[in-house]
């Protein structure tokens, strides 16, 4: 077990090194960084006296060990835009990002692996079809536009939710849907998928041999073993959900680090992207890794190896 | 005797499909007697697995199971709920699996999935489950049981797993067992022990059990009585001595001319074997479903088979030729 | 994490509870959105319209322009006078006190000017301060601001960007301090910052007898809504007072709401085509013929676009700066829309079957492409390219753009020097590179002669407008939208103004 | 127990096996491939919507009423037919007076072009990834599954928004952006489907008579993984159609005028609250491509592999 850690741990490394890497040399290429530093109305003196302070002109190799060891500290220099610490900035929003990630992948699993579930037990029963319904349309609607019309019928014509803002949970429930449906479909059907493969499995049989009850065949015995791969994809679909909360967030206003990551796109906000990059790159292969030591911790044939 | 702790009467079972109801299994009878061991043999796909699943009540919902009569240690099982079933199961009855492999969930230890029928059953504590856990994994012969408890399936060898899955049958001391060919899957090395175990087991306890099998030469060893399938009817039963000296259904004696059996089958002499294929059973079952590969087959066959008791009694077989031959034919050299 | 979790998965069950307390006239309180994020609420900090917003409600300048008459009035100074070409004294107004209670005083002055002036402090936008080069003490009311040249726009300046800080806490705090924990002398002290997200400003009790006037409402809440649909949903929910910047299509239907109130100012942004007439982007460029620079001129429809597309108060201008600004010279060749003559100038010119060329836009995509449809149609083809604006200026700056629509809004500086002379004075963003306009222009941006000024100021335009090296547009507008309980009039300079506003 | 001999032998002659739970007189694999294909509500449906998109793509100039680029800023968002409209606006103008349904229909073009061509470049990336890390294996495959690694690990919208930033928002660079982006699923499936196949008897009979690895590739290995292709073929392609979308509402997506579905969306969001039909109409039009797509997809798998049938 500790091996497999360890192992794992190794490749999330050179990943992360790698994709730093990626990241800032993609955005090294983004533009003259002065230019966009001094804003709409600045002269080109202006620009150059920037140029000059923040030594835009030396090698990119120097300004990325710079870079990197610095980050390796926690520390991804100062935003060109706000001028404060970049990690400051991603700390204050990120919590709005993580939570409205938690929330919709929560969203998701609390309703794609109970549809799953029944859709497994009852396959071509009405509730299977409807599943199978949502999870076709889930795959095929634009979360925008999605979003778009949520808040035409939700804060316009039924005045039942507020359109944007972060106050309470309230504010929370549309942007958590929208950001959790695109997600939903997948689950399900993995869910779905393990769930009628498991029940078909002759262990299945052993446990209704013994008169264990539905119940306890079907939660203890079969769930178990179907959610394992659930697992794995819910890990990587709160890693892309987070990288993907930029629509979302841009659209209810939800001032996190995913909007924050678009602006700082437009504003050419070199450290503030590439710190998100980066950290937007660590989140996957976080959940990923903690998916893994996850997966042995429910599945003793990989965590009793 | 005193009552059989299993008997069965007419047992039918039923699969619609696109094409019509599929008549899986039809009219089987049958009676088991405590401590007694049937031993079904049969073609794959003759019926034998749906029959034992059938009385576990483990069918698929799709399969309609009929009876006219179906009673186990004096319960009616065709009028038993589901949860009559239940509290049966495991406790009662048991059963064993082809597949050790895949027969233990791979999620849990062997020692939760040994105690949990007894958990389940028995108003006994963690401990007193885990001791008799203990006592049982000794009895199948598997050394430092203490040590298994904590194990998961896949760290055992298939035929560990088969000896955890004969404990975890007896584990409430029922009195009928069905194995389903529980050596099939195994390495031919070990398949003997595990045999001679159950067996062995089984005596000692005074279960009943039902073993499903190809192997006729298990049989010829083991059983107290046998029942032939074939086509989802069982077309001779008797005792084992009885169906081996004298098998009167043609069916029977070319599954016996098939294969040598020790002691019966002299050596050099031709392995025979059944041409034709199965008829379909779908929609309405007629005449003799063996006519189409019967030596003996004639027109008769087509309409109603009797259901005959032979001589000596104790011996059935379903043929219209009454000694299980065609008249006038003498048994070929 | 795992409470809020379990709080979202209580929130479907609840879906009747939510609606936000609705703000307003009922608890003095102005629900304003703005629609990008501010970087810093230091003023010398940001360079967004925004910024100005808040920088005119929480500090105070020198001088005050009022925004109607144009007339400079004393605002944290009671006086000025120029000792010469290089040297402004003013006579400070006493009895001022900080939001943090820090009293007003020449020191004050000097701090600020000495600081922001600095280069290597890297105040945001260069031009706003570098024409000073330091203030100093003459006594505790009295100050005097040295100029680095002649520069006739100063008093328009200390009007308008520059803006005094109090010494001792802007020692102590620096620009993010200042950022996070705003104190100014203005009509409103902040009293919340969450960066780029949302501010609370409060009623500043003690304020000073301003030519601002006094602040009405109490509170004003400040939220950061990216889309405008949002913020037109979060207006019809109530939880909005006032939107501003409003596009003119959804300002028109918000007019037929009886609850809105659209009020529509002119602004000093001004959209433009500008085309490389120096060659800088090849030699054989067809922009370099004067007479295509002309058919594209005639080619465009202006005034359709302003009349289907900006609509309110904007207008079809042909110099290259705002009709308003001191020195803009209306009196310059105009070219009416006339494809026919366009298509024949260009056949004059050689391509009698129009020519392919890349058209660059940052901003107002609607009417970039409207442009670009407009120059499709006489036969000139366009490669659009919507950049972001850093992008685009850099490929300017490099090798400039065959043609792209640029837009400029003098940072409410109403004066030529603001915007004429920063395109023609062979900067990197100059595509025509005509020494004669460059002459004239640094004859004009440093005379002392107001006439003078304004004599060369329209030389150049002149010939800017004859050899159209820029084919100017229009000016914008700005809608302002709010409910009707608020009352308020907005002023052409595309400044929002808490303290004109009240309650019905 | 030795001289226990099972009866195996003639069962297998008899073939009965499994017979009891199917009707042994079965239909013909290519009876039951049609079977299927025609019993398949969602692939019939997908073929079709498909079928007709590219039908109205091909021949756009024959069918649209008018040139998708014609402004008439005269007249600007007029409503559709069914909303009060005149006919010669059937789905009503845009916001520069352009003609919608001409603009819809030359729009199946971009969307079509776009998915298209970036599951093109996409899969020829990640199937070369793939297959190469399943027939080789050790190093290969170690280099080939960490490079699926990082690009799992680099947040799509946001590298595509930034490279798209950069280079400037066209048909050509969003088709590069997403063709490079898109290829993991490629490389995943093609990996493990190579790694099944490699094995079989019929490539290690091809690599024991001496074929080159070329040729075992192209013609034992390929032919047996291609059902697989195509199901992520479809798969990527309403991936990158929904991404192009998705970049062109947050405004760096393909440049105007062109006609994509996700810049008309985007472009009538602003008018979203008062002329839904702007959004709502190429908004229900790619999600219908998309769902049509995706149904192609499922289908697809259902058919060529029954025993994945969901």
């Amino acid at each position: 077990m500790l091996n497999f850690i360890l192992k794992r741990l190794g490749l999330a490394v050179l990943v992360a090194l790698t994709v730093s890497a990626i990241s800032f040399s993609l955005l090294f290429m983004a533009g003259d960084p002065a230019a966009a530093l001094a804003g709409e109305q600045a002269t080109d003196v202006d620009i150059e006296a920037i140029r000059r302070l923040y030594g835009f002109d030396r090698p990119m190799i120097v300004q990325y060990w710079e870079w990197l060891s610095r980050a390796l500290q926690g520390d991804f220099g100062e935003s060109y835009y706000f001028r404060l610490p970049v990690s400051d900035l991603i700390m204050e929003r990120l919590s709005i990002t993580m939570t409205l990630g938690v929330c919709g992948i929560s969203f998701a699993l609390l309703t794609a692996v109970p549809l799953g579930v029944v859709a497994a037990i009852r396959p071509n029963s009405l509730i299977d079809r409807f599943a199978l319904f949502l999870s076709v349309m889930g795959q095929a609607m634009p979360s925008f536009w999605f979003g778009l019309m949520m808040i035409v019928v939700f804060s316009i014509q039924l005045n039942w939710l507020p359109p944007s803002g972060t106050k309470t949970w309230v504010h929370f429930i549309m942007p958590t849907i929208v950001l959790g449906y695109y997600a939903m479909p997948a689950i399900m059907r993995l869910t779905r998928a393990g769930m009628l493969d498991v029940l078909g499995s002759d262990y299945i049989r052993t446990a209704r041999a013994k008169g264990a009850g539905e119940g306890r065949v079907l939660f203890k015995h079969a769930l178990r073993n179907a959610i394992i791969p659930v697992v794995s994809l819910a890990a990587v679909q709160m890693g892309f959900m987070l990288g993907g909360s930029i629509v979302v967030e841009s659209i209810f206003a939800l001032h996190g680090a995913g909007y924050l990551a678009w602006e700082s796109i437009g504003r050419n906000d070199l450290p503030t992207v590439q710190a998100l990059i980066l950290i937007f790159s660590m989140f996957y292969i976080v959940f990923t890794f903690l998916s893994d030591v996850l997966n042995a911790w429910l599945d003793p044939r990989i965590r009793v190896a | 005797m005193s009552e059989p702790v299993l008997s069965v009467r007419n047992l039918r079972l039923d699969i619609p499909t696109g094409a019509g109801t599929l008549h899986a299994v039809r009219g089987i009878d049958f009676d088991l007697e405590r401590g007694e061991t049937l031993c079904i043999v049969g073609e794959s796909g003759s019926g034998k697995s749906l029959t034992s699943l059938a009385i576990m009540d483990l069918l698929s919902k799709r399969i309609e199971r009929k009876a006219d009569k179906l009673v186990f240690d004096g319960t009616d099982l065709t009028k038993a709920g589901a949860k009559k079933m239940r509290a049966l199961r495991g406790d009662r009855m048991a059963m064993i699996f082809q597949e050790p492999m895949t027969s233990l969930n791979p999620a849990y230890t062997i020692g939760d999935q040994l105690m949990e029928a007894l958990l389940l059953h028995r108003k006994v504590g963690k401990a007193e489950a885990r001791r008799r856990a203990v006592e049982l994994l000794e009895k199948v012969g598997i050394t430092g049981a203490e040590r298994r408890l904590s194990q998961y399936p896949h760290q055992l060898s298939g035929g560990l797993r088969q000896r955890v899955m004969i404990a975890m049958a007896l584990m409430c001391e029922p009195e009928l067992i069905i194995a389903d060919e529980p050596t099939t899957a195994l390495d031919v090395t070990i398949q003997a022990q595990i045999l001679r175990l159950l067996v062995d087991l089984t005596r000692e306890m005074n279960v009943a059990m039902i073993l499903i099998t190809h192997d006729l030469g298990v049989v010829a060893r083991v059983a107290d009585k046998v029942a032939v399938m074939y086509a989802g009817e069982l077309v001779e039963t008797g005792t084992a001595k009885k169906v081996f000296d004298a098998p009167m259904h043609p069916y029977t004696r070319g599954l016996l001319r098939c294969i040598p059996v020790p002691g019966k089958t002299e050596r050099g002499s031709e392995l025979g074997s059944i041409p034709g294929i199965v008829p379909s059973l779908v929609g309405k079952v007629s005449g003799c479903v063996f006519r189409t590969r019967c030596e003996e087959a004639t027109e008769a066959c087509r309409g109603e088979i009797p259901y005959r008791e032979s001589a000596e009694g104790r011996h059935n077989f379903r043929c219209v030729h009454e000694t299980g031959r065609r008249a006038g034919v003498e048994e070929p050299a | 994490m795992k409470s809020l979790s379990l709080k979202c998965g209580v929130a479907a069950l609840a879906l009747m509870v939510a609606g936000a307390a609705h703000a307003g006239k009922s608890d003095d309180t102005l629900n304003v959105a703005f629609t990008k994020e501010l970087e810093n609420v230091d003023s010398y900090f940001n360079s967004s319209r925004e910024g100005v917003v808040m920088q005119r409600a929480v500090w105070d300048g020198l001088v005050y322009r009022d925004p109607v008459t144009n007339e400079y009035k004393g605002n944290l100074a009671t006086s000025w006078e120029w000792i010469d070409d290089l040297t402004l004294e003013f006579k400070l107004r006493e009895g001022v006190k900080f939001h943090n209670g820090e009293e007003f005083d020449a020191d004050d002055v000097v701090y600020t000017v000495n600081y922001v002036a600095d280069e290597k402090n890297g105040a945001k936008t260069q031009r706003n301060v570098n024409w000073m080069k330091s203030a100093e003490k003459v006594d505790k009311y009295t100050v005097r601001i040295s100029l680095k040249k002649p520069f006739p726009a100063a008093i328009e300046f200390l009007s308008g960007p520059v803006s005094m800080y109090p010494n001792e806490y802007y020692a102590e705090a620096g620009p993010t301090g200042m950022g996070l924990k705003p104190v100014g002398t203005g009509p409103y002290k902040v009293t919340e910052v969450e960066p780029g997200k949302h501010f609370v400003l409060e009623k500043y009790e003690g304020y000073h007898d301003s030519p601002k006037g006094q602040p009405e409402i109490g509170k004003i809440d400040i939220r950061t809504i990216p889309d405008v649909n949002t913020q037109m949903a979060e207006l019809f929910s109530g939880s909005l007072d006032l939107i501003w910047q409003v596009p003119a299509d959804q300002a028109g239907k918000l007019a037929t709401m009886d609850q809105f109130t659209v009020a529509n100012e002119s602004t000093m942004r001004i959209g433009y085509l500008t085309l490389d007439a120096a060659g800088r982007t090849g030699e054989k460029n067809p922009f370099t013929d004067v007479r295509v620079r002309r058919a594209v001129a005639h080619a465009v429809n202006r005034e359709a676009l302003v009349a289907a597309l900006l609509k309110g108060k904007s207008k079809v201008i042909s110099t290259a700066c705002f009709p308003s600004q001191f020195g803009c010279f209306q009196d310059v060749a105009s070219y009416d829309y006339d494809p026919e003559k366009a298509k024949a100038l260009l056949a004059e010119a050689g391509y009698p079957d129009g020519f392919e060329t890349d058209f660059y836009a940052y901003r107002d995509r609607e009417y970039a492409e409207a442009i670009s449809s407009f120059l499709n149609a006489v036969g000139i083809k366009t490669n659009f390219h919507m950049l972001q604006y850093s992008a685009l200026r850099e490929l300017r700056m490099k090798g400039g753009t065959p043609v792209s629509f640029q837009t400029w809004g003098s940072y409410s500086i109403n004066d030529a020097s603001a915007i004429t002379s920063q395109f023609f004075k062979f900067g990197s963003l100059d595509d025509s590179r005509d020494e004669e306009v460059r002459d004239w222009l640094d004859v004009a941006d440093s005379a002392t002669d107001p006439e003078k000024r304004k004599e060369y100021y329209a030389k150049a335009l002149t010939k800017i407008a004859d050899q159209a090296y820029w084919v100017p547009m229009f000016s914008y507008n700005t809608n302002y939208v709010f409910t009707n309980e608020v009352s308020y009039t907005p002023t052409p300079d595309e400044v929002l103004r808490f303290v004109d506003m009240s309650w019905n | 127990m030795p001289g226990s001999i099972r009866v195996f032998g003639w069962l297998e002659m008899a073939r009965t096996a499994d017979t009891l739970l199917e009707d042994i007189q079965g239909p013909t694999p290519g009876q039951m491939l049609r079977k299927r294909i025609f019993g398949h509500q969602g692939l019939l449906f997908g073929v079709a919507v498909l079928g007709l998109l590219l039908l109205v793509a091909i021949f756009a100039p024959l069918l649209a009423p008018h040139d998708p680029y014609a402004q008439d800023l005269l007249a600007r968002m007029q409503p559709p037919v069914f909303l009060g409209g005149s006919w010669e606006h059937p789905l009503g103008t845009d916001h520069l007076g352009r003609d919608y349904l001409s603009r819809l229909i030359y729009g199946a073009r971009i969307s079509l072009l776009i998915g298209g061509f970036a599951a093109l470049i996409s899969g020829l990336i990640g199937t070369a990834m793939g297959v190469a890390a399943g027939y080789f294996g050790g190093r290969v495959d170690m280099a080939v599954t960490f490079l699926i690694n990082v690009r799992l690990a680099m947040p799509v919208v946001l590298v595509a928004l930034a490279i798209v930033a950069v280079f400037g928002g066209s048909l050509q660079v969003v088709i590069l952006v997403l063709g490079f982006l898109l290829w993991d699923r490629f490389a995943v499936v093609m990996r493990s489907s190579t790694l099944q196949v490699r094995s079989r008897e019929y490539v290690t009979a091809a690599q024991a008579i001496g074929c080159s690895t070329s040729r075992v590739i192209l013609s034992e290995i390929m032919p047996n993984i291609v059902n697989n292709l195509i199901v992520v073929v479809t798969l990527e392609m309403a991936h990158a159609i929904l991404l192009e979308a998705a970049l062109s509402f947050l405004g760096l997506g393909v440049q105007p005028p062109t006609p994509s579905w996700g810049l008309m969306v985007s472009e009538g969001k602003q008018m979203m609250l008062f002329e839904p039909w702007l959004v709502a109409i190429p908004g229900i039009t790619l999600f219908v491509l998309v769902l049509a797509i995706n149904l192609l997809g499922d289908g697809l798998r259902d058919v060529t592999a029954p025993e994945n049938r969901s």
